[in-house]
């Protein structure tokens, strides 16, 4: 597969199939306490839900090339980043299940994981990520590191103020800052060509002087090209780049969404493609791997993802007071 | 307003949101509606449903997530004379066009010596109890109140919330219209009765400077807002069976404030209590103590008592969100204590 | 002057002369009161005083162009705009002085005159005006008339969140929508390079697929042809255009400015290529006009900006008690 | 804080904010500053003036006119460890970033949980009295004070300009610095006493959650904050002329309010009069009149006062401007009629 390494690949497949694995899981969980009558507030995981399904390769081929000083900023929709780069996914499930064991002590929810040890942050303002980024980047460059600092937006947020006001600083300061927008054809129910005024977002890496990418057919081994390119001009002090990558949403907007916007057959169409089984026969057929192994992979990755999930469930919730502490520091 | 029983429905109050906007609609070309999701979603939380289909892609007109692009534009087609109805869709993300609203939407009237005129309604849904955390649960009624130039209205009936819209579309202020999640009668949220309510047929308006005395009392007043009112009403119940007869008072408009109102329920009463599901300090439950304590001081008997967000994030936990979020118990204490000083 | 009609050429001269003549009366009067100490409080002109020096081909050039059912919306700096929108001198001096009789009855003042009559306004929060612009463009293009909006900028507005959303909604609407972008090297300390990841703000126009247009050398007469494209592309229901035009900036950004960052050689060098010398001396050369014809052109427009200044000096204040009214109509 | 004479010098409120920086990035290499016009040009008020030739361009950064970049910039640079000072030129200009501000540098610490922390300290200018209208002149303390999880403090005079500084780029949290212009001490503005005043060389701190009694009296409590308190010690030597005894409070912290100063004042007064540059409406009167109502009524021995900007943009022209900014006249006035009840 085009001279990347092996582990690499297997890396990838691990982080995108944990990301499914652990948001199938959720879009079951999600609906306990929420049947027969859908409230959005009863259940053990109450709260808006904006689950990754299909949008993993984007993750996957930016994050292998990230190491743990590198920094990530993802959006309301954050699970695929968190996983690949590397969250303790106990404490990110406790989180989501708004327990004392979270990442926040269940302060924070879904949209709100941080997690310092590991530079991740996501947040649940449309395009306000970006910044964040680029100030991490900004550090990185003060301190004379070779890190760089990726933030993760959807294509809809290419048209927030913050992206533009965000590259165009860190192309001024020739930040290593990458940004990748991950097209999924949809912001909520608002189509792209009703949104944004180029077809492809890289292209408005012309109006900051900056290198622009673009990834088609949400192709995993794409992603892990373009990115690497990008990386490594960020780390070699050449400036920031966007990396526009088309990927597809199989869910509604949030669990729950009616979709009524949506022709029905797009879904279908879109997982016949799907990545992560793509992948999962191109590795077999290069003979990278067997599929037993990938079998043994798989039952892994179910593992910890049960493990997480069994350590949500069994972990304790604050206690009430507990919310007026972490104001302030 | 006389009613007609046979035109008089029972709704929910986001099918009155978008019953006020078709009629309007109807009978003014010149009313618009932008913002995102507003088109064939109907809106997040339902203001604007079956709208696009009605009047089309022209006068629906979805967006991109440009809040200050499109609400700024907002205030450009207004000064043509145009009427622009804009959603944001909630309140939290004012920030990203707050210097719009309030810089620009709320003082180009004054600014321009009262030569431009901008009739705009700026939707926004508000509201938590529902998990939704720190960006997606606030109310920050507050922050729209506190600036001048802007009319603020907080509805909480059906009946309200179309007869306010209407009055909002139909004024040739700016005004900020509020409504609450928890009130506009989602399938998808909680279930509650004050969201489904009487709402007559045909056009009416409600005055957009009125709070409202929906239980009247004689032992305390509670002042509340939306979800608080509720609250209220619910307290007010349990307070009864104490024999303690609270009287409750529907703020519904935020800004300016219904002073005469609620003076003369303190001064029938005596003893004063504001709930907000807004954050306590510099909030609803500040300016209203101040009035009172400045223009009805002899009126009280005993501290003006403040239930609101004690001044931190809104917690996603819902042990924690509920702990923060005032409610019928904590109401119920507050007044307890309140009326034995 | 390349088919220019003669007619334009002296209506652009007339108000560059104007608006050149308002203020250099404006930069003495405002000193009025502030002498011997500087005290940016005092005097019949109080507060902050933007002038535009220099500047006039970016409004005359593009005005021409525009009838009174055209928007424009401006900046801090607005007065050449103004001017050359047709805005009532004699009000809106009266407003700069604080008077009754003024554009806004004394409560708006030099960064937020408003002339509804041939839609004019600006204001003092930079990038602020351009969805004013769009939504007027939005509006002209509802009720299916001709009529174009133009909103002037400098060119550091054009890094904040507002270019960017509102280019790309009147992009994506197809708006009769032009921006101008007077590029005159500052905003305020900052210069363009330390500001600006691109040498050309034009060149963002293929972040939104629209025209972009540059005129260099502050010259009048390109502004006028690069305009007059744009503004009958847009007429055609053919979608916005940026117009960058590279303009000198005479004076400090405001009144007052030690202007401790600029080269001292800097501004002389710029007056020497003055673009109101310039376009006289090439309207005589070419014929169009005799020095006399121009001399009593200037005469008139001396006599114009002296009644504007006496009816702003000798008109009433407002009562104190009138700050109370007109908050909401 | 010892002082030793020697080492005192006088100062205005910016030499005051310049040394304050100094000082820190002197010792504190992941202390940098950005903003427009803060390099070079020293800040258009004056708060970093001499540091780009101090630090070079590395450490006193000028930035593009992008409030929502740079200011977001700063919470990514703070959660990486780095300390950020960040210069919003006017606060009049907060509505292009306050998404940044409130929802993200306010919320980020307690929304994980308390792992992250933003210590950042974000600079602005507030304030009118110079004719600079409706965009330019605003304090909006409130509008800030409202939201959980920033500190905001908005000091009067150069000692406790650099002293609340130095406090705030040594606290770990967020924290809004107001600093007003007339109180800068600039040579182009109006030339006040106040605004030049004692500072101590060395460094020192102030406590950021602390108001000041600046004058003591007897009759009436007058809570101001920065030009309302140097009005309302005008208006007290007026006051003293005419037999009232004023005690001022220099309100210098909004958020936290030192209560316990307050109430101790008004419980030996028994009158309180608040006195805001800021808005009416949910504004500092408001909050001081509850936080009185409700923990202090028994102290009270008359309606509380409240002198603020009457819920109108600032208008341009001097004669109206004058009308409705609170002055001394005002003060004097309004604590007459309230001592009289
Ligand atoms: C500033 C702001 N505006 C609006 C929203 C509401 N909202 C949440 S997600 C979303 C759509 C985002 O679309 P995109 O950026 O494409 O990301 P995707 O959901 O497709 O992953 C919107 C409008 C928000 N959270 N913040
Ligand atoms: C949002 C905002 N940020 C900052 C300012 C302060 N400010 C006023 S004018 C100016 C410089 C503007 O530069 P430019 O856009 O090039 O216009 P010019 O002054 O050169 O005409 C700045 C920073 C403001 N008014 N609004
Ligand atoms: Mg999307
Ligand atoms: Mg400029």
């Amino acid at each position: 597969m085009d001279n990347i390494r092996k582990k690499d690949l297997l890396w990838m497949y691990r982080v995108m199939k944990t990301s499914r694995c652990f948001e199938e899981r959720m879009e079951k969980e999600y609906l306990e306490g929420k049947q027969p009558i859908f409230n959005i507030g009863s259940g053990p995981v109450p709260g808006e839900m904006h689950l990754s399904n299909g949008q993993e390769p984007a993750a996957a081929g930016m994050i292998v090339h990230l190491t743990k000083n590198d920094t990530v900023t993802a959006t309301h929709r954050p699970h695929h980043e968190a996983i690949a780069k590397g969250v303790d996914l106990n404490k990110m499930t406790a989180e989501i299940y708004g327990k004392k064991t979270g990442l926040s002590k269940g302060k924070g929810g879904h949209m709100h994981l941080f997690d310092p040890k590991v530079k991740f942050s996501c947040g649940g303002i449309v395009g306000a990520g970006i910044p964040h980024a680029v100030g991490a980047a900004l550090a990185n460059k003060k301190r004379n590191t070779n890190w760089v600092a990726v933030a993760f937006i959807g294509e809809g947020a290419a048209n927030t103020g913050a992206f533009h006001e965000s590259l165009n600083l860190a192309a001024l300061w020739k930040l290593p800052f990458i940004v990748v927008v991950e097209d999924n054809s949809w912001a909520i129910s608002v189509a792209k060509e009703n949104s944004t005024s180029v077809p492809f977002n890289c292209t408005r890496a012309k109006a900051y002087d900056i290198n622009g990418y673009y990834v088609k057919n949400n192709d995993p081994v794409e992603m892990y090209k373009v990115s690497k390119e990008a990386v490594e001009r960020a780390r070699n002090d050449e400036g920031p780049s966007i990396i526009e990558i088309k990927t597809d949403r199989y869910l509604g907007h949030f669990q729950g969404d009616p979709e009524l916007y949506r022709n029905k057959k797009e879904v279908p169409s879109l997982i016949k493609k799907d990545p992560i089984s793509k992948l999962r026969k191109r590795l077999i057929k290069a003979n990278y791997v067997t599929i037993e192994e990938l079998d043994t992979v798989d039952s892994l990755i179910i593992k910890e993802v049960n493990t997480a999930y069994e350590f949500a469930k069994h972990s304790k919730y604050p206690e009430p007071a507990e919310a007026l502490e972490d104001v302030f520091c | 307003m006389e009613k007609t029983l046979e035109k008089i429905k029972k709704l929910t109050g986001s099918k009155a949101m978008a019953q006020a906007l078709k009629q309007e609609m109807d009978i003014d070309d010149s009313i618009f509606i932008m913002g995102e999701d507003i088109g064939k979603y109907g809106g997040i939380f339902g203001s604007t449903s079956g709208l696009y289909d009605l009047f089309g892609k022209e006068r629906v007109m979805d967006t991109p997530i440009s809040e200050t692009g499109f609400i700024g534009a907002a205030i450009g087609a207004a000064a043509e004379g145009l009427r622009p109805v804009v959603e944001l869709m909630f309140v939290d993300f004012h920030g990203v066009a707050m210097d719009q609203i309030y810089n620009h939407m709320a003082k180009i009237h004054y600014m321009s010596g009262g030569n431009v005129k901008l009739p705009i309604v700026l939707l926004t849904a508000v509201g938590g109890g529902y998990s939704d955390a720190a960006q997606h649960s606030q109310t920050l009624y507050a922050s729209f109140g506190h600036l001048p130039g802007l009319k603020v209205v907080a509805p909480t009936f059906p009946y309200d919330i179309k007869g306010m819209l209407i009055a909002a579309i139909r004024d040739n202020n700016p005004v900020v219209f509020m409504f609450h999640k928890t009130l506009q009668g989602l399938g998808w949220m909680d279930q509650l009765d004050a969201s489904f309510g009487e709402v007559p047929e045909q056009a009416y308006e409600v005055p957009l400077n009125k709070s409202k005395i929906v239980k009247s009392g004689e032992d305390v007043t509670i002042v509340g807002v939306q979800m608080m009112t509720v609250e209220a009403l619910k307290a007010a119940d349990i307070l009864a069976k104490k024999g303690i007869n609270a009287e409750v008072v529907d703020l519904r408009s935020i800004k300016p404030i219904d002073k005469e109102t609620i003076l003369n329920s303190v001064a029938k009463t005596h003893h004063l209590l504001v709930v907000d599901e807004d954050y306590l300090s510099y909030g609803i439950t500040a300016e209203i103590s101040a009035i009172v304590a400045s223009e009805g001081f002899n009126y009280l008997n005993a501290p003006i008592g403040r239930l609101a967000i004690p001044d931190v994030p809104i917690p996603y936990s819902r042990v924690l969100e509920k702990n923060v979020i005032p409610n019928s118990e904590k109401i119920v204490n507050a007044v307890e204590k309140l009326v034995s000083v």
